[in-house]
């Protein structure tokens, strides 16, 4: 009930926001900003102490909601929470913050709408991450595009509507084939156990025969991929987050890209042990080849967004080689990597996005040298770039370094190539950060804000608490699986 | 919190204030602060090694929290503290005291010392936690840092491009030794599923898993792991043949190649290896190639550093021949002797670095050999200096090289993973060492000097008195460093003393550096002559090839950089998306192709009809 | 008397049809293409007829009856357009109606 | 002098026939009224008023007899020619009411003519009489009247604005072709007539007299000239090429009409026939189908790129559409034929909303222009900004547009999930393929326009484009679009108001 609750209250908050925006009542004047900010700090902590002080145990999968919804399809509105969509949540709601502080400068045309559109998407990300009827999730699925897509089309920059098409089509089309497994199941459900279900707790006590589990495992996993992204469906991806205003960026790399991991551990490796187990080869494989591709093309760039969209890829090739091979050790590197990546990729991007608002180029030979004028940016980018090449003590070393050690039990040869990333990561993060801070400077930029400050210093804060102490995430994933 | 725990502690505060109030601090207060930090841990160092000597225990440890968990194995934030570790902290913390000294001088006048001191802070914090890592991925924790802080002080004049690119060459270079170094650590996980050091020193010897290869004609674990840590090892201590970044790595303040590039960092490779005796015992093999990949370095960077003109390149090279040294005498399996050569090194090269760091600022900021000259007379102090030094280096009897040095080649010739190649080597590189030392000294000190007459000799270094009780405390321990003899047995396996390696040995050994000064003396005339004005660095081409690194630069650029460039240009625009914008593409042309047949005429319309209807009854009836 | 298989009457229909169509694809002048349209009618109304005749059904007749009324009912239809394109455009050529494309 | 009892029983119209056909003839005792109101008095506004009367009050009645228990089961036999059941009545409310709409939408149009238009009206409720006998017929022939009622009557629709520019070229282009089409479609009834003996739609019992080898041959290209003619009405590809000249050049009412009116009925019409005579055991039809299904859906998809004029775009996306819906006709067997209606008719019913939201709009912008061009087509781009001035209206075309594309929120994901569940229970893999390839493209052209909404406004460089006057919209459209976009959204999340009503 909580849950649906805070999805709700979100969703009118934003329209409330949206309806107030520029408006005063009784004499004090609101903006959507001030709403969505409140509203969101508000919600978290709602979510987060009714989580804590629920007497369930998380452990595994605890349905809060369910109430009926499409009989004729016996579909259901069943929500249900465990460690991992929790953490994601509030992770998400984390980021949905940093995001809302990220724009408060720089959206100033249709701000009611632009917020309204920022919680719309979070009330889909939300509902994705604890939605168990599957159509339901993907209901939500669907739902967190639209406002996603309406974020990068109005206020994104020079292609954004090219990027938003590529970003909307890619998504639907590969959601489509998942639609169609999804729909498949339900009837296999109907052919095995009489009548028709979506819901997925039911689902996984069917028993499929390999080759139809195989195409179904497909039909899911290309999804996800597409969402996660893999190489060789990625593409979408830099154009949209270098199209994206800053928050959207944020947004994207911070939490869409974990709906796609999630769905993976979800949905395909749960549902399907067999038939991933079998395409398990495939999928490192192609895990291995995004985290070298995105490290090469990260260094190809010249444009900062792209680069860092590009540096995503990589380590999300990271999570799928990670998932793929099956031990705990490998899925907890999985966990802390995706909230790791999570966070620095925020990092960057609101970095980035501090970059443009001073000297309007996302262009990295546009820049250098701005240390000389603001040392306190340069520092911050230095952490954020060194977390993002996995530096120790930093939160993406004990991801990457779970999820290495674990695959090594499997796959040594992938792994060792996957290590190569490590170099290649190094080599795009030096560039990034010296080709914008370091050399001759060429222009004066203002240091950091104290809005600004807030931002990258909590980041950092957490970046460094979950690399030096990454149990307090860890804990809850002893033993899953 | 024990006083072991609180040892990297003060320069990590110090590393924090400095960072955070940035400018707005006073140079004395910033100073005070980095300084006083160093001093503070330096204290405790000493008095940790009082305890250690003294006390029965030999092993002081400090855990502070579990960091994670891989699996079943704990992967802790604790602390350990061997007669090994204990004199890399001595070093550590007392060479980076008396370098912290000279720096906060000699970089008064630098509008960001505050940086600097709290970088050099950081690079402290970070090399203590890699001395004092009881597990490898803590060790891999403070390998990284350093690494980082090597970055970050390269690099401090940023301004300069060239400075920028030196460090990161330095950086990406010894990334790659730190992945090969990675994988050893997963491989080591994989196959005594601990990371822990000590453990794994002990599983080494038992688990056959790891020590025997499978089927025997391929190499066991063992091997891999010892040949990957061995990656590791060669890409932080600027062996071959990772070695190109160390030269370049003098691009930074000379106070920092006294500490990182000479002192510190760049033994920590020697470090690691002596750390993980236990593996290595297990591969023989590994050893051997350690022992050659040392001697071989040691002979190209002594080549490399005859033909340099710049004091600090020459330094360099000889730093990496002397670790060189240091890594032979690990392959030889004499441990103690390397990491004894290590400690008087670190002595005598740092007070090297910091009298060249006085000279060049006297000189103002003069580095070319060829436009010095004849300083004997106007620096007699850091003539003095350096002369011991540089004593010290070609390991005249009576300093501390010559006993380190003399104990590794001494160990060399009846060693079951060197012999008397070997040993030939090592002489060969001690005459090499005493012929650049002396074609240095000639070139700084004797003759006549080239650099115009009016210059003024900065009197910034001379009469600080400060600066000169630092300088002179180094120049009292690379003389008398080699007298207090640490005993590493509780750590390091003792290499059964031989005494069948006969006794001319010892006096070739001996006499190779006079033999070396002797012929510079004669070959190098015209360097000490008094009237040269001007010289003329030879332009031959095998100098200049000496000169730039025996070209492993070029062939590394040719092989790998281009390459890498090359395919990012050639790919720039993503393959995979012009394949996908290609097929979109694809749909535009049957747009195209159909918006054309929808020309507007009535009677194509109709003909369409029918066509269509005679190709639908052809497919039923067929 | 001979019989005549009910497959030479469809055949012949399908002939006269085609004729028709031909007819309306080819001719230019929208007068002739409405005539070919009442070939192609017809051509089903003698379908039509045989096959009633076969099953000896009324049905067959009764919509050959309905056939005549729409042909008669497109032809009125059809004229009044015709009179309106003469005034408009002063001609009966029906390419000249292909101003909409793409 | 005594008749015999048998006689006297037999009556021609029983009273449950009566009932149950009353609908029907409700509407064209209404046609025939409106014939006499016109002799009587010529006036606007009056015959307007009654035709939407005679429509609302026939709506009621129909719905009346779905809430009522007389259609339940197979429905009732009216004659050998009519057949009237549930789902034949579902679709006459459909049909209803967006005639209704139509007319509503025809007076703003009407009201710049001088003249009085009766005829307009009265040829209106000739076209939804010609689909209410359309959706009820069970026999050829009844098929064949409805077909010709309908097509002649919107002939005389489609030009008649005489001096639009298009309206001759309409007018011949739908009149020359329709004809051919119903040519096809009648040649298609002889041949089947000719093989079966027997004109209606139920499952033939007469064997051949003589069998030969032609014979089957002319059956199956019999099925097949009809599917051509009714496919050439729902302008399913290879016989779409008519249908965009068409929507372009007809006054906006009557485009809505054809997208609306005339194809559903024509929908029906062919489910009805393809179950009734088991069609979809025929492997070679279902082949057929396919092709067509595929066929339409891509070229219907790849038509709409780019395309600039919304009428057109509309036109081809209906072509896609109805090669989606085509879907529900693989049925493999008579026991799921409930739930193909049911998709079916939810999907025509996504759709009829969708294209009614997005008509009226339209309509609303066309009568916003500026007088110099009257004839002007609207363009894509005169919608830009629509968000920032008149958010009603352009949040409606969003999600109308959504819609079409199959998004959740809406209606036509509904839709489009119950067509997706046909295809998997069928496992036609082919027709899901080219369902998501076809909906890939679809967002191609459908996402711009949502986006042009989006755009600031544009700095007029031609005069005689204005935009500024675009969007004034009276109150009363102003409820109407605002239903429809609650209608939209509520049965978009809560498909099961509307499937339980089909179902019950």
């Amino acid at each position: 009930m909580m849950l649906t609750f805070v999805i709700f209250g979100l969703l009118l908050s934003g329209s409330l926001a949206w309806y107030t925006d520029n408006k005063t009542f009784l004499g004090l004047k609101f903006q959507a900003k001030w709403m969505a900010l409140v509203s969101v700090i508000a919600f978290a902590f709602i979510f987060s102490f009714s989580v804590y002080l629920s007497p369930l145990s998380f452990l595994t999968l605890q349905t809060i909601t369910q109430v009926p919804w499409i009989n004729s399809l016996n579909i259901n509105y069943a929500l249900a929470l465990d460690h991992l969509s929790i953490t994601l949540i509030i992770l998400a709601f984390f980021l949905a913050v940093i995001c809302i502080l990220v724009s408060w400068d720089e959206i100033q045309e249709k701000a009611g709408f632009y917020y309204f559109n920022l919680l719309a998407t979070f009330v889909g990300i939300i509902g994705v991450f604890s939605a168990v009827d599957m159509f339901l999730f993907f209901f939500f699925w669907e739902v967190m595009l639209l406002p996603m897509t309406a974020i990068i089309a109005i206020w994104g920059h020079e292609k954004r509507y090219f990027a938003a098409i590529k970003f909307f089509i890619f998504t639907q089309v590969s959601s489509l084939l998942m639609l169609v497994a999804i729909i498949a199941m339900a009837y296999i459900y109907q052919q095995q156990l009489g009548d028709l279900s979506f819901s997925y707790q039911d689902w996984l006590v069917l028993e499929l025969n390999d080759d139809i589990a195989q195409y179904l495992m497909l039909g899911f996993f290309i999804a996800f991929a597409v969402k996660l992204p893999s190489v060789p469906l990625h593409s979408w991806l830099p154009d949209a987050h270098t199209q994206a205003p800053t928050a959207g960026s944020v947004l994207l790399a911070g939490v869409l890209l974990k709906t796609g991991a999630y769905g993976l551990i979800r949905f395909v490796i749960e549902l399907f042990p067999q038939a991933s187990e079998n395409f398990a080869p495939i999928a490192v494989t192609l895990g291995v080849v995004s985290i070298l591709y995105g490290a090469k093309m990260a260094f190809a760039q010249s444009d900062f967004k792209r680069l860092v969209a590009y540096s995503s890829i990589s380590h999300m090739g990271f999570v799928m080689l990670a998932l793929f091979s099956f031990n705990e050790i490998a899925y907890q590197g999985a966990i802390v990597t995706m909230v790791a990546h999570g966070l620095s990729s925020a990092a960057l991007f609101s970095l980035a996005g501090m970059i443009y608002q001073r000297i309007h180029s996302r262009n990295l030979s546009d820049m250098g040298g701005f240390w000389q004028s603001a040392p306190r940016m340069g520092g911050f980018g230095l952490a954020f770039a060194a977390a993002a090449f996995g530096l120790p003590g930093l939160a993406n070393f004990v991801g990457e370094f779970l999820s290495l050690v674990g695959a090594f039990k499997v796959f040594p040869f992938m792994v060792i190539l996957a290590a190569f990333g490590l170099i290649g990561s190094a080599i795009y993060g030096m560039v990034l950060f010296q080709k914008t801070f370091q050399g001759s400077s060429s222009k004066i930029v203002r240091d950091l804000s104290y809005r600004e400050l807030i931002i990258s210093s909590s980041l950092l804060i957490l970046l460094v608490i979950l690399g030096l102490y990454p149990n307090f995430v860890l804990q809850y994933f002893r033993g899953v699986i | 919190m024990n006083l072991l725990a609180s040892l990297p502690l003060y320069p990590l505060l110090s590393f924090l204030v400095l960072i955070s109030f940035g400018k707005r601090l006073s140079w004395a207060v910033a100073s005070w602060l980095s300084v006083g930090a160093m001093g503070l841990s330096a204290l405790c160092s000493l008095v940790l090694f009082a305890q250690l000597s003294t006390s029965e225990v030999n092993v002081i440890t400090s855990h502070l929290w579990q960091w994670f968990s891989i699996g079943s194995a704990k992967v802790n934030v604790s602390f350990y503290l061997d007669a090994l570790s204990a004199v890399m902290i001595l070093v550590v913390t007392g060479v980076g005291f008396l370098i912290h000294l000279f720096a906060a001088i000699y970089m008064k006048n630098d509008e960001n010392f505050t940086r600097f001191m709290a970088y050099m802070n950081l690079f402290i914090v970070a090399m203590l936690v890699l001395v004092l890592a009881d597990n490898l991925v803590l060790l891999y924790l403070g390998w990284e840092g350093v690494g980082l802080c090597s970055f970050l002080l390269i690099g401090f004049w940023y301004q300069e491009k060239s400075n920028v690119l030196a460090a990161r060459k330095a950086f990406i270079v010894t990334r790659i030794g730190d992945t090969a170094m990675a994988i050893g650590l997963f491989l080591l996980f994989k196959s005594l599923s601990s990371l822990n050091i000590v453990e794994i020193n002990q599983l080494a010897q038992t688990s056959d898993v790891f020590s025997l290869s499978l089927a025997n004609n391929e190499p066991s674990d063992a091997y891999w792991a010892a040949l990957l840590l061995l990656g590791g090892a060669v890409g932080k201590s600027a062996q071959l043949p990772l070695q190109t970044w160390l030269p370049d790595a003098m691009a930074g303040p000379t106070p920092v190649s006294a500490l990182i590039h000479a002192a510190t960092m760049v033994t920590a490779g020697v470090y690691l290896i002596a750390r993980m005796n236990g593996v290595f015992i297990m591969a023989p093999e590994v050893m051997t190639y350690v022992a050659w990949l040392g001697v071989i370095t040691l002979l190209l960077a002594g080549v490399a550093a005859l033909a340099q003109t710049d004091i600090k390149r020459v330094l360099a090279y000889s730093t990496m021949s002397q670790i060189g040294y240091m890594m032979l005498a690990l392959g030889a399996g004499a441990w103690s002797a390397g990491v004894f050569h290590l400690m008087t090194h670190a002595f005598f090269k740092a007070l090297l670095f910091l009298t060249a760091g006085a000279v060049i600022l006297a000189l103002h900021h003069q580095q070319n050999l060829f436009k010095m000259g004849g300083l004997l007379k106007k620096l007699p102090f850091e003539s003095a200096l350096f002369f011991i030094g540089l004593s010290c280096l070609v390991a005249l009897p009576g300093t501390s090289g010559f006993f380190s040095k003399e104990a590794i080649i001494a160990s060399l010739w009846s060693s079951p993973t060197a012999g008397a190649s070997l040993w030939w080597c090592a002489i060969l590189g001690a005459l090499l060492t005493s012929i650049y030392s002396c074609r240095l000294f000639f070139l700084a000190f004797l003759g006549d000097q080239r650099f115009p007459k009016d210059l003024v000799i900065s009197e910034h270094v001379d009469t600080n008195y400060i600066l000169r009780a630092a300088l002179v405390f180094l120049a009292l321990l690379s003389l008398f460093g080699g007298l207090f003899t640490v005993d590493l047995s509780t750590v390091l396996p003792v290499n059964n003393k031989s005494e069948l390696s006969p006794d001319w040995l010892h006096i070739v050994a001996i006499l190779t550096p006079f033999i070396g000064i002797a012929f510079s003396w004669f070959y190098f005339k015209r360097y000490r002559n008094k009237g040269i004005t001007s010289l003329e660095e030879s332009q031959s081409s095998w100098v200049v090839f000496c000169r730039n690194g025996l070209g492993f630069d070029v062939i590394y650029r040719f092989l790998l950089v281009k390459p890498y460039c090359f395919i990012a240009e050639l790919n720039r625009r993503d393959l995979f998306d012009q394949l996908i914008m290609l097929s979109a593409r694809y749909v535009g042309i049957w747009r195209d192709i159909l918006s054309a047949s929808q020309n507007g005429s009535l009677r194509w319309f109709a003909a369409t009809f029918g066509l269509s209807m005679v190709g639908l009854i052809l497919v039923v009836i067929l | 008397m001979t019989d005549i298989p009910l497959v030479h009457v469809l055949i012949l229909s399908s002939l006269l049809f085609t004729i028709g169509f031909v007819g309306v694809v080819v001719r230019k002048n929208t007068l002739f293409m409405l005539m070919s349209l009442e070939v192609m009618l017809n051509a089903v109304g003698v379908a039509f007829i045989g096959a009633g005749s076969v099953w000896q059904e009324a049905d067959g007749q009764i919509m050959f009856m309905l056939i005549l009324t729409l042909a008669a009912a497109e032809v009125a239809v059809g004229l009044a357009l015709l009179i309106r394109m003469q005034r408009h455009y002063r001609t009966l050529d029906i390419d000249v109606l292909s101003k909409m494309k793409g | 002098m005594s008749t015999s009892p048998e006689i006297a029983n037999s009556v021609i119209l029983s009273t449950q026939m009566f009932v149950a056909l009353s609908p029907i003839l409700l509407l064209s005792f209404g046609v025939v009224l409106s014939l006499l109101l016109i002799a009587w008095q010529r006036s606007q506004k009056m015959i307007a008023l009654f035709t939407q009367f005679i429509l609302f009050s026939t709506l009621l009645l129909t719905l009346h007899l779905l809430s009522g228990d007389l259609l339940v089961g197979s429905g009732t036999q009216i004659t050998t020619l009519l057949r009237v059941d549930r789902f034949s009545y579902l679709s006459f409310v459909l049909i209803c009411f967006s005639a209704i709409v139509v007319v509503s939408l025809s007076r703003s149009v009407l009201k710049s003519e001088v003249e009085v238009h009766d005829e307009y009206y009265l040829l209106i409720l000739l076209v939804v009489l010609g689909a209410g006998i359309l959706v009820v017929s069970d026999h050829f022939a009844s098929l064949f009247l409805g077909f010709e009622l309908l097509s002649i009557s919107l002939v005389g629709l489609v030009g008649y604005f005489r001096e639009h520019k298009y309206a001759v070229e309409t007018g011949f282009k739908y009149l020359i072709l329709s004809a051919t089409a119903s040519s096809f479609m009648l040649l298609g009834i002889a041949f089947i007539y000719s093989q079966t003996g027997n004109l209606s739609f139920a499952v033939s019992s007469n064997v051949m007299p003589f069998s030969e080898q032609p014979v089957q041959i002319f059956n199956s290209v019999g099925i097949l000239l009809l599917f051509s003619g009714i496919a050439f009405k729902l302008s399913l590809a290879p016989f779409h090429f008519w249908s965009p000249d068409v929507y372009q050049g007809s006054p906006t009412p009557i485009t809505l009409l054809m997208a609306t009116v005339s194809k559903v009925a024509m929908f029906t019409v062919l489910i009805k026939c393809c179950f009734s005579q088991n069609y979809f055991t025929h492997e070679s039809f279902i082949e057929i189908i396919t092709a067509v299904a595929l066929l339409s859906m891509l070229v219907g998809n790849i038509l709409a790129l780019r395309q600039q004029k919304i009428k057109r775009l509309m036109a081809y996306s209906s072509i896609a559409h109805f090669g989606y819906l085509l879907i529900v006709l693989t049925v493999s067997s008579l026991e799921n034929t409930d739930f193909a209606w049911q998709s079916a008719l939810f999907y025509l019913f996504a759709y009829l909303l969708a294209n009614i939201a997005i008509f009226t709009v339209l309509l609303i912008s066309e009568k916003n222009r500026s007088n110099v061009d009257r004839d002007r087509d609207i363009h894509i781009i005169d919608w830009q900004g629509m968000f920032w001035k008149n958010r009603l209206s352009a949040v409606l075309i969003i999600f109308s547009i959504l819609g079409l594309a199959g998004i959740p929120l809406t209606m036509g994901f509904i839709g489009k999930f119950y067509l997706l569940n046909q295809a998997v229970l069928f496992k036609s893999w082919w027709l899901i393929s080219g369902l998501v390839i076809g909906s890939g493209i679809g967002l191609a052209y459908y996402l711009p326009v949502i986006f042009t909404l989006f755009k600031n406004d544009r700095v007029i460089e031609n005069q005689n484009v204005d935009v500024s006057g675009v969007y004034l919209v009276t109150t009363g459209k102003q409820l109407f679009l605002f239903t429809l976009l609650i209608v939209t959204l509520l049965l978009g999340v809560f498909p099961d108001l509307v499937s339980q009503f089909i179902y019950r």
